[in-house]
């Protein structure tokens, strides 16, 4: 069994360095090995998943913390389905990457297997390797179409903000070994109290960071300018989903301290909130999804910080397939029509009805309509969340109530149709705004949409009695509290009446949130700006008491000079005045040297006279 | 206390001559007033018993006076009468020095507590000098010899303009050939 | 006479000698200065000899210091006729392209 | 007595003294272009005190002619790097005195001068000290006027009159401790002087130390090493900056040992040698000749060598590092005198640009040198330097440590003033020299010579410190 | 074995130094010996067994100075044999980058060779007057590296800075050498003696100044801010090679004093200034990687980055030395790291530097304003470039990652105080970032265009670095397995 968690890891990382490396010559080859290898990692992670026992692997690693991968129940959930989303992306990117496809697949598969580290790690460098790593890759997907500077940029956004919050895991780590607890995960919470908070906050952070979820959402945005599969794949299913799995993990470590918990619940609430209202204002398809992402996580950081860890499971999982079959649908038409913004895409369902249906059909999932996945799902969560404060359950609700509004936003818009004359004109001059649309949307592309589009309509049962208590009972955690038929009928209620108010009367887009709550511009402000300016001046310090010091350099100052005065800002008089000074004292050491001889005699009588009075005064 | 009258008139007169050799303003007088103020002071030592020290040095600097005065004349083409000469720079400078000197040092001799004499003189002090330069002491002469020629050697290095080379040709085989007649070889 | 009293009139000569060493310009003027210093070592010498240590030491230090004293003077004439052919003046203050 | 005069003891001065008089006859009857034999005589002799001194080395100590001369490690020492330091000097000078009207007599003087200074390093007693000084320093006025230039009348003129001052007050000051001790062996002044007034005792020291500074070249008598050194010849600039060095230093060392503790000369020691290491830097900073900077260098040199003595009988560290020090000094200094000996007419920092690619090996010997006189292993005097600032620590002056290493640092600059250009690419030189660069070969050889000693000398520093601290 | 392979290309050097070879054959032949040498320290590695605490292995001894009880004394442990290992590597890659050298390429070979015997003999050094020796003979040799195949009018000038500064900073520890010879009691110089007696231990104020002493020419070396200004210059105008061994080995030798000298042999007084190596550290990472950020010269910024991650390494020694607030795994681990942290940036940097040499030959700038889109006509050149620039960022599966997590762990674990040097690697990762973004992305344009691709030896120099740093970050344990008992008996002498 150990070799088959070897193989779930190194099998994909292993394919994607290899087409990383031989590069465009494999290009033709490159999506067939792709999705060959997404094939076997799937059936990898479901022998893993669905092995008696946890299947478990270590080696040596760094200094007391091994290499440690296991497929416990939580991952045996978790795994398969990165691997099916894994796979049917892949297989839709097959048909709609056309250029440099031996990077693509090979950055793919080397996320995938990343995706894989993370997903089984049982020792925080372990989570760090698959963490950061999935980092640096997503930073590449998105700068994939690299002659785009802003492209390029919006990766490099994408991993700062990720990065920066990945910061809070090595601290965990230090605090670990400090706290006495060792680096395994599933210690984390013995560590000593005081330590113990800081691993809490530092995964915490880090967890929060690679969520999307308040403050750091607005990666996410800047995020959309890579191609659709990787949307589709690592802001969804993948990557994004891996920041609340990891919480989800870490709900004991969380509890343990009680504010963590109470932090990640109100975070996740929040954002579910504000995101849901980002994503109503939103005019660009993959910019609502984007920031609907955010918000659904919001929900599953509300389920780590209530510790319900089941709902939030299930709510991961069906959100993967909805979110998928969301994205790679708003791929298709982007690749079709050349578009994303809403304005370009009215009618597009029509045009490909099996794309528009699989929209449809994810659409009505995130909105929670009855009997779809996500309907049941986030009522796990909710339930967890009423158990714990009314106040949270009500924000989730409202959080809840807004994703059926943005969801049936883009719905309407991609369904209605425009009919014919100046309207439809509108619409097609939107086209190809952003690039050259094909028009066309091949099998290649259809086929893994339905599959997610099944998904979406049916994980749902995870949350549902027979398979939802099957579910806790196999990860494992305490009985938690399950929705009630009235909470279900509330919220299936709702979804509804928000679908049909958004039908009636136009959804509301409030433009305070279009620009993702100025969050970037206010990073920008606040921390990148500063930073670059210090760095310049910083810079500009250095540059000053270094070329003084070169040009003391070449005219005798002495280094002893230089080093005297190098010590803090205030120095550089201080070194002009030691350098001028050492050369002062070499003119003045040559000025006894007169070339006079009654001088020469003087001073040498003086001198031992001196001499003698010192040893007198000395003895 | 006739000795004592002596030395002190020694004293004086070898300091006064002393200092006489920078108020004159030939360099010829200058030579006279020093070699007087050797003889004062070889005439002291007489006083101590040092009979055969001081007769040297009278003799010695009688001598070195003469050649001092020849030296002038003959090659730095100074008349005596003729050149009165005040070449002085710092003087003022110079009398503080001196006058720190001579407080310093007067002052050092007569407060340090000065041990007691140890043991007597020989008998014969010419005869116990013989025996410590034939013994003792040996090793101090037979180093000056080597002295005597380095002297000879660099001097006349340094102040013979013309060597043998350009007096008897590079091989030494020439006659020679001097500028102004007299000279070894001629 | 006592050794103070031979010892101050040494220090005497040595100051006499110090101001010429010092004030003079001419390089056997110069000489002169050092040769009364000369003397007053030869004076002091002799009343360590007499007050003091009535050894044959103090006469072979006397004999010594004569002979330096001839000695330096010999290599002085040398040095000034040197110096005098060379750059046409037998001053010290002439002779000041060495320095710094 | 008589039972210790051995003249044995004194082969190696004999063989000088004896080569010295034979250099002198034999010249005065060869033609100019074949005074070679006479410098053939010079290098026989040379070497016959070499091997003499080296067989002497593994003679027990002892003291000789009535206490007045020691025969020890570092007489014998003192000797052999004396001798072997002339022969260099020799060496280097083979192209500038070929055929001079004065050849002979320099050889004699060189002879004469370094037997003055092994008389300086052995003698035990103050009027030997005097005599050796007399000895020392008579060849060495003469040998900087032979020149024959207007500098070097003017460097004649300073260093005599210098040396005739000091020699002044190192008489003045035999004279003091004679009457304080009633003897004049060192043996007697360790007895004796302690019962003593301990100031006359002192005013006396530092008068005699005024005199042997002269001959070392430290403050306060250093005036003239930069003048000699630019205004001399190229040998004789090396030797008078090497050869006196090495009898005046072991010399002082003798002395300030001797003293009985309530005479202790070493504060004042100490004094010199941080005020001669850091005059001699800040001077050699701003010059531009060669020669004059190299003057200045050996100024500050005198200063670190100053340093043992300073704590001379406080470590067992003291005589053996400054010995090591002084034989690794010679020959590095002497390296770099024969670079400059080997190209006469460039006397600016700026003229030695392009030398690398020109002439790599007198390149390298003079890295070697100017490196080896900061101290930059593996050179010899880094050996040297790591054992006298381990001394002075050890000795119980820390800061005296701390100067060195603080002057090392400065010395650095200057020195690496000249190797810059030396490696600097670009045009070659045209400027100064005729011809652009042909050195003298037998200086350069020597140089390249030296240089590889001075190499060999620091890997091998085991060996040698073995010998002088035997 | 040691004094061979340390003394071969003393020989290789001086037989191309003398002999008049072609340029073809000098090159092959330093190829060779490097090659050679590599081979031999390969075996050394496979023979090694880590001796006990305060033991070495291949232990030889000679008398050199017994005076002053001072030998040529050489032997490795866990702290040496990987640094022994990367100058074995870093000088084989610059021989290949150097196969189509065109400027005197018999006396690059030579100079080289002999900075190769300075490298291996410092590291294997074990008497403080032969590892100050090496010491000083790298940095001569490496001002001759800068000095004359250096490029630019300024070459000699910043040759001669460094010169003068590393100097400097060599005769402090030199006087730090001394003050410790002169503490131990019978004195010696010898390492393995002193560190086990730490004569320093109870002088007080003396070993407090010896400490400074030795600390003040190691942060030279290292460098640490403030001391850190003659890295840019004497990198800018350093030919690529001259700059890879530079930093890829050069600057270790500042590192390895800490832990091979300061830490071991001055316990008390490396306790007590412990917060103040911490602050150096600190300060380094974070200005470092700042200053590192505002360049527009690629080398310069590299450069930069190398004080950053040299910070690290002193960052975590500095907390190995706060022995009452911690417990020993943790400080263990900082060690470690901080060893790892020198092996994997000497292979990373070194990588770096001769990728922007690269440039240099191309269209000779370094400014990275006036390229753009390379990855357009040199995709090899852009890969390996990525593959460093996160490798230098701390990318996990990189050598980067298995140091820097490691000082972090130990570190924060010491105190939190450590903490803010996070940030360094965030700062870091953007300054790589942006470099990529402007020479790699975007359109092509400027100097990119007519870009000619990395060549076979080029890409095998560099890649071959890449390759290791990604092993030991994939398969740390080997190297791991070697250091950290060194790194326990290292911060045993510091607790004792």
């Amino acid at each position: 069994m150990s070799a088959v968690l070897w193989l779930l890891v190194l099998v994909p990382a292993a394919a994607g360095a290899v087409l990383c490396t031989v590069g465009r010559r494999a290009d033709r080859l490159a999506p067939w090995l792709s999705v060959a290898t997404a094939s076997a990692v799937l059936v990898l992670a479901a022998v893993a998943g669905l092995a008696t026992g946890v299947p478990r692997v270590e080696v040596a690693f760094v200094a007391d913390g091994p290499f440690g991968l296991a497929v416990d129940p939580l991952a045996a959930v978790v795994a398969p389905t990165v691997g099916a989303v894994t796979l049917l992306v892949l297989l839709f990117a097959a048909g709609d990457i056309t250029a440099d496809r031996a990077r693509f697949h090979g950055l793919m598969l080397l996320f995938t297997a990343a995706v894989m580290v993370t997903v089984a790690a049982t020792s925080l460098p372990t989570l760090l390797v698959g963490w950061e790593v999935m980092g640096a890759t997503s930073y590449a997907l998105i700068g994939f179409w690299w002659r785009d500077d802003d492209r390029v940029s919006a990766g490099a956004t994408a991993f700062l903000t990720t990065r920066a919050a990945d910061l809070g895991l090595y601290l965990a780590a230090g605090a670990a070994l400090a706290g006495g607890a060792g680096l395994g995960l599933a210690e984390l919470p013995a560590a000593s109290p005081g330590w113990r908070d800081v691993v809490a906050a530092g995964v915490l952070v880090a967890a929060l960071g690679k969520a999307a979820q308040l403050p750091f959402s607005f990666w996410l945005s800047r995020a959309m300018a890579g191609p659709s599969p990787v949307s589709a794949l690592l802001h969804s299913a993948a990557m994004v989903a891996m920041g609340g799995y990891l919480l989800l993990r870490s709900a004991p470590l969380l509890a343990a301290t009680g504010w963590a918990a109470t932090t990640a619940s109100w975070v996740g609430a929040i954002t579910a909130v504000l995101l849901g209202a980002v994503a109503l204002a939103q005019r660009d398809l993959k910019q609502l999804l984007a920031a609907s992402t955010s918000a659904q996580l919001g929900f599953v950081v509300l389920a780590a910080g209530t510790s319900a860890v089941a709902g939030g499971t299930a709510h991961l999982v069906a959100h993967a397939a909805t979110k998928a079959v969301l994205f790679l649908a708003a791929g298709a038409w982007l690749s079709a029509l050349g578009t994303k913004q809403l304005a370009g895409l009215r009618g597009a369902a029509r045009q490909w009805p099996v794309v528009g249906v699989a929209f449809g059909v994810g659409a009505l999932a995130l909105a929670g309509v009855v009997p779809l996945s996500l309907w049941a799902t986030k009522d796990a969560v909710l339930a967890g969340a009423r158990e714990q404060s009314t106040a949270l359950y009500v924000v989730a609700l409202a959080g809840a109530a807004l994703s059926a509004a943005y969801a049936g936003k883009a719905l309407l818009v991609v369904w209605r149709g425009v009919g014919g004359g100046p309207g439809r004109r509108a619409v097609e001059q939107e086209w190809d705004s952003e690039e050259r649309g094909s028009r066309r949307v091949g099998w290649l592309e259809q086929a893994p949409l339905v599959v997610l589009a099944a998904g979406a309509a049916v994980l749902g049962v995870l949350a549902l009695p027979p398979v939802g208590d099957a579910l806790q009972r196999g990860l494992g955690v305490p009985a938690e509290p399950s929705a009630g038929p009235a909470e279900l009928a509330l919220s299936a209620v709702l979804a509804l009446v928000v679908l049909a108010a958004v039908a009636r009367w136009r959804a509301p887009e409030p433009a305070w949130a279009l620009d993702w709550l100025k969050l970037e511009p206010l990073t920008d402000a606040v921390v990148v700006r500063p930073v670059l300016a210090l760095a310049e001046s910083l810079a500009r310090f250095d540059d000053h008491v270094l070329d003084a010091g070169v040009t003391r350099v070449a005219r005798g100052g002495l280094a002893l000079g230089r080093l005297a005065g190098r010590t803090d800002v205030a120095v550089d008089a201080a070194v002009a005045a030691v350098a001028a000074g050492t050369r002062r004292l070499g003119s003045l050491a040559r000025r006894p040297q007169t070339g006079q001889l009654h001088q020469y005699y003087l001073q040498t009588l003086a001198v031992l006279a001196a001499g003698a009075v010192l040893l007198l005064v000395v003895t | 206390m006739l000795s004592d009258l002596v030395f002190w008139g020694l004293a004086v007169v070898a300091v006064l001559s002393g200092a006489y050799v920078f108020r004159v303003d030939s360099m010829a007088r200058a030579t006279y007033a020093l070699a007087v103020s050797f003889v004062a002071v070889g005439a002291a030592l007489l006083l101590m018993r040092l009979d055969y020290v001081g007769l040297v040095t009278v003799l010695m600097m009688v001598m070195e006076m003469a050649v001092m005065a020849v030296y002038m004349v003959m090659f730095m083409g100074m008349n005596p009468a003729l050149m009165p000469m005040s070449m002085v720079h710092g003087n003022r400078t110079a009398v503080a020095a001196a006058v720190t000197v001579f407080v310093v040092l007067g002052g050092g001799v007569l407060l340090v507590d000065w041990p007691a004499r140890r043991g007597v003189p020989a008998p014969d002090t010419v005869a116990a000098l013989g025996e410590a330069l034939m013994g003792s002491k040996m090793l101090v002469m037979m180093a000056i010899s080597p002295v005597m020629i380095a002297t000879m050697v660099a001097g006349i290095a340094l102040a013979a303009p013309r060597g043998r080379y350009d007096r008897f040709g590079d091989d030494l085989r020439e006659r020679a050939s001097d500028p102004q007649p007299g000279g070894v070889g001629r | 006479m006592s050794l103070e009293a031979v010892l101050l009139v040494a220090a005497a000569l040595f100051a006499v000698g110090v101001y010429g060493a010092l004030s003079q310009q001419v390089v056997v003027m110069v000489m002169m200065g050092l040769e009364l210093m000369v003397n007053a070592v030869v004076l002091a010498a002799a009343a360590m000899w007499w007050f003091l240590a009535p050894d044959p030491t103090g006469q072979v230090l006397l004999l010594v210091v004569i002979a330096a004293m001839t000695v330096e003077m010999a290599m002085g004439f040398a040095v000034a006729t040197l110096l005098h052919r060379s750059r046409g003046s037998d001053m010290t203050d002439m002779a000041g392209d060495l320095a710094g | 007595m008589g039972m210790n005069e051995d003249p044995l003891a004194l082969l190696p001065e004999i063989f000088l003294l004896a080569g010295a008089l034979a250099v002198l006859l034999t010249g005065s009857f060869l033609p100019r272009e074949r005074q070679w034999v006479a410098r053939t005589v010079a290098a026989a002799a040379l070497l016959a005190a070499t091997v003499a001194a080296a067989a002497a080395l593994w003679d027990a100590p002892r003291a000789v002619w009535d206490g007045t001369f020691t025969v020890d490690t570092a007489t014998g020492v003192a000797r052999l790097v004396a001798s072997l330091a002339c022969l260099l000097v020799v060496g280097l000078g083979v192209d500038e005195l070929a055929g001079d009207p004065r050849e002979s007599e320099t050889y004699t003087l060189l002879l004469l001068g370094t037997a003055g200074a092994t008389v300086l390093a052995g003698a035990s007693d103050l009027l030997v000290l005097l005599a050796g000084f007399l000895l020392a320093s008579i060849p060495v006025y003469g040998l900087v006027g032979l020149a024959r230039t207007a500098g070097a009348a003017e460097a004649a003129m300073k260093t005599y009159l210098l040396g005739a001052l000091l020699g002044i007050t190192l008489m003045l000051g035999v004279t003091v401790l004679y009457g304080l001790a009633g003897e004049t062996t060192y043996a007697a002044l360790s007895a004796r002087l302690g019962t003593a007034p301990a100031s006359a005792s002192l005013v006396g020291v530092a008068a005699v130390l005024g005199g042997l500074m002269f001959k070392a070249g430290a403050v306060p008598g250093h005036f003239w090493v930069p003048d000699a050194a630019q205004g001399a010849g190229g040998a004789a600039a090396a030797f008078l900056t090497s050869v006196p060095k090495v009898g005046a230093l072991v010399a002082v060392y003798r002395l300030v040992d001797a003293l009985p503790a309530s005479v202790d000369a070493r504060p004042l020691v100490g004094v010199l040698a941080v005020a001669s290491m850091t005059l001699g830097n800040l001077a050699a900073f701003g010059q531009d000749d060669p020669r004059r900077l190299l003057g200045w260098s050996t100024v500050s040199q005198v200063g670190y060598l100053l340093v043992p003595v300073a704590v001379a009988g406080r470590t067992g560290l003291a005589l053996p590092s400054l010995l090591l020090y002084l034989a690794c000094y010679t020959v590095t200094n002497l390296t770099a005198f024969a670079v400059t000996s080997s190209l006469p007419g460039r006397r600016d920092l700026a003229s030695y640009r392009g030398l690398a690619g020109a002439r790599p090996w007198l390149a390298g010997a003079l890295v070697v040198a100017l490196l080896g006189l900061v101290g930059t292993p593996p050179t010899a005097v880094f050996a040297g330097k790591v054992t006298v600032t381990a001394a002075a620590w050890d000795g119980g002056s820390p800061w005296l440590a701390v100067a060195v290493i603080a002057n090392t640092v400065v010395s650095l600059f200057y020195y690496l003033r000249w190797v810059a250009p030396v490696f600097s690419r670009g045009e070659p030189v045209e400027r100064p020299a005729p011809g652009g660069f042909q050195p003298r070969r037998w200086a350069a050889a020597s140089a390249v010579a030296a240089a590889a000693a001075s190499v060999l000398l620091g890997l091998a520093a085991g060996p040698a410190w073995a010998l002088v601290s035997q | 074995m040691l004094t061979l392979i340390v003394v071969l290309p003393l020989v290789a050097a001086a037989v191309l130094a003398t002999v008049r070879v072609s340029d073809a054959a000098a090159r092959w032949a330093w190829l060779a010996v490097t090659l050679a040498e590599l081979a031999a320290v390969v075996g050394v590695w496979l023979a090694y067994e880590s001796p006990d605490a305060g033991a070495l292995a291949f232990e030889q001894q000679v008398a050199w100075i017994p005076g002053v009880d001072s030998s040529y004394h050489v032997g490795v442990d866990g702290l040496s044999l990987p640094l022994v290992a990367l100058t074995a590597v870093v000088f084989v890659a610059c021989a290949i980058y150097s196969l189509h050298e065109q400027q005197r390429p018999r006396a690059l070979a030579a100079l080289f060779l002999f900075l190769q015997f300075t490298c291996f003999g410092l590291f294997v050094a074990a008497d403080l007057l032969v590892f100050f020796v090496f010491f000083d003979l790298s940095i001569v040799a490496m001002y001759f590296v800068i000095a004359g195949w250096g490029h630019g009018e300024r070459a000699a000038r910043s040759a001669l800075q460094f010169f003068l500064y590393t100097f400097l900073g060599s005769l402090a520890l030199l006087l730090g050498f001394i003050g410790l010879y002169v503490l131990a009691e019978p004195h010696t110089f010898d390492m393995v003696r002193l560190t086990a007696e730490a004569p320093a231990a109870t002088a007080g104020v003396q070993g407090g100044l010896v400490l400074a002493a030795v600390l003040l020419g190691l942060a030279v070396k290292t460098p640490t801010v403030p001391f850190h200004t003659w890295l840019p210059p004497a990198h800018t105008d350093a030919p690529a090679v001259g700059s890879a061994v530079l930093a890829g080995v050069l600057l270790k030798m500042g590192t390895y004093g800490f832990v091979r000298i300061a830490m071991p042999m001055l316990p008390s007084a490396w306790r007590a200034w412990a917060w103040v190596v911490l602050a150096v550290g600190l300060v380094s990472v974070l200005y470092g990687a700042l200053v590192a950020l505002a360049q527009t010269d690629l080398k310069r910024m590299i450069a930069y980055t190398s004080v950053n991650h040299m910070g690290y390494v002193v960052l975590a020694v500095g907390a190995a030395g706060l022995v009452s607030r911690s417990d020993a795994q943790a400080r263990e681990v900082a060690v470690t790291g901080a060893v790892t942290q020198m092996v994997s940036h000497g292979l990373i940097t070194a990588a770096l530097f001769l990728l922007a040499g690269v440039l240099h030959r191309r269209a000779g700038s370094y400014d990275m304003g006036s390229y753009g889109g390379l990855a357009g006509p040199a995709p090899r050149f852009a890969g390996l470039f990525a593959v460093g620039a996160f490798a230098s960022l701390g990318l996990p599966a990189f050598s980067g990652f298995i140091a820097e997590f490691q000082v972090f762990a130990g570190s924060v674990a010491a105190t939190a105080w450590a903490a803010p040097a996070l940030l360094g690697i965030l700062v870091t990762a953007a300054l790589f970032l942006r470099a990529m973004q402007q020479l790699l992305t975007g359109p092509t344009r400027g100097a990119s265009e007519g870009f000619t691709d990395l060549g076979r030896t080029e890409t095998t120099a560099i890649g071959s670095m890449l390759l290791l740093s990604l092993l030991v970050g994939v398969v740390p344990r080997p190297l791991l397995g070697v250091i950290e008992p060194a790194a326990r008996s290292v911060v045993d002498a510091v607790a004792r």
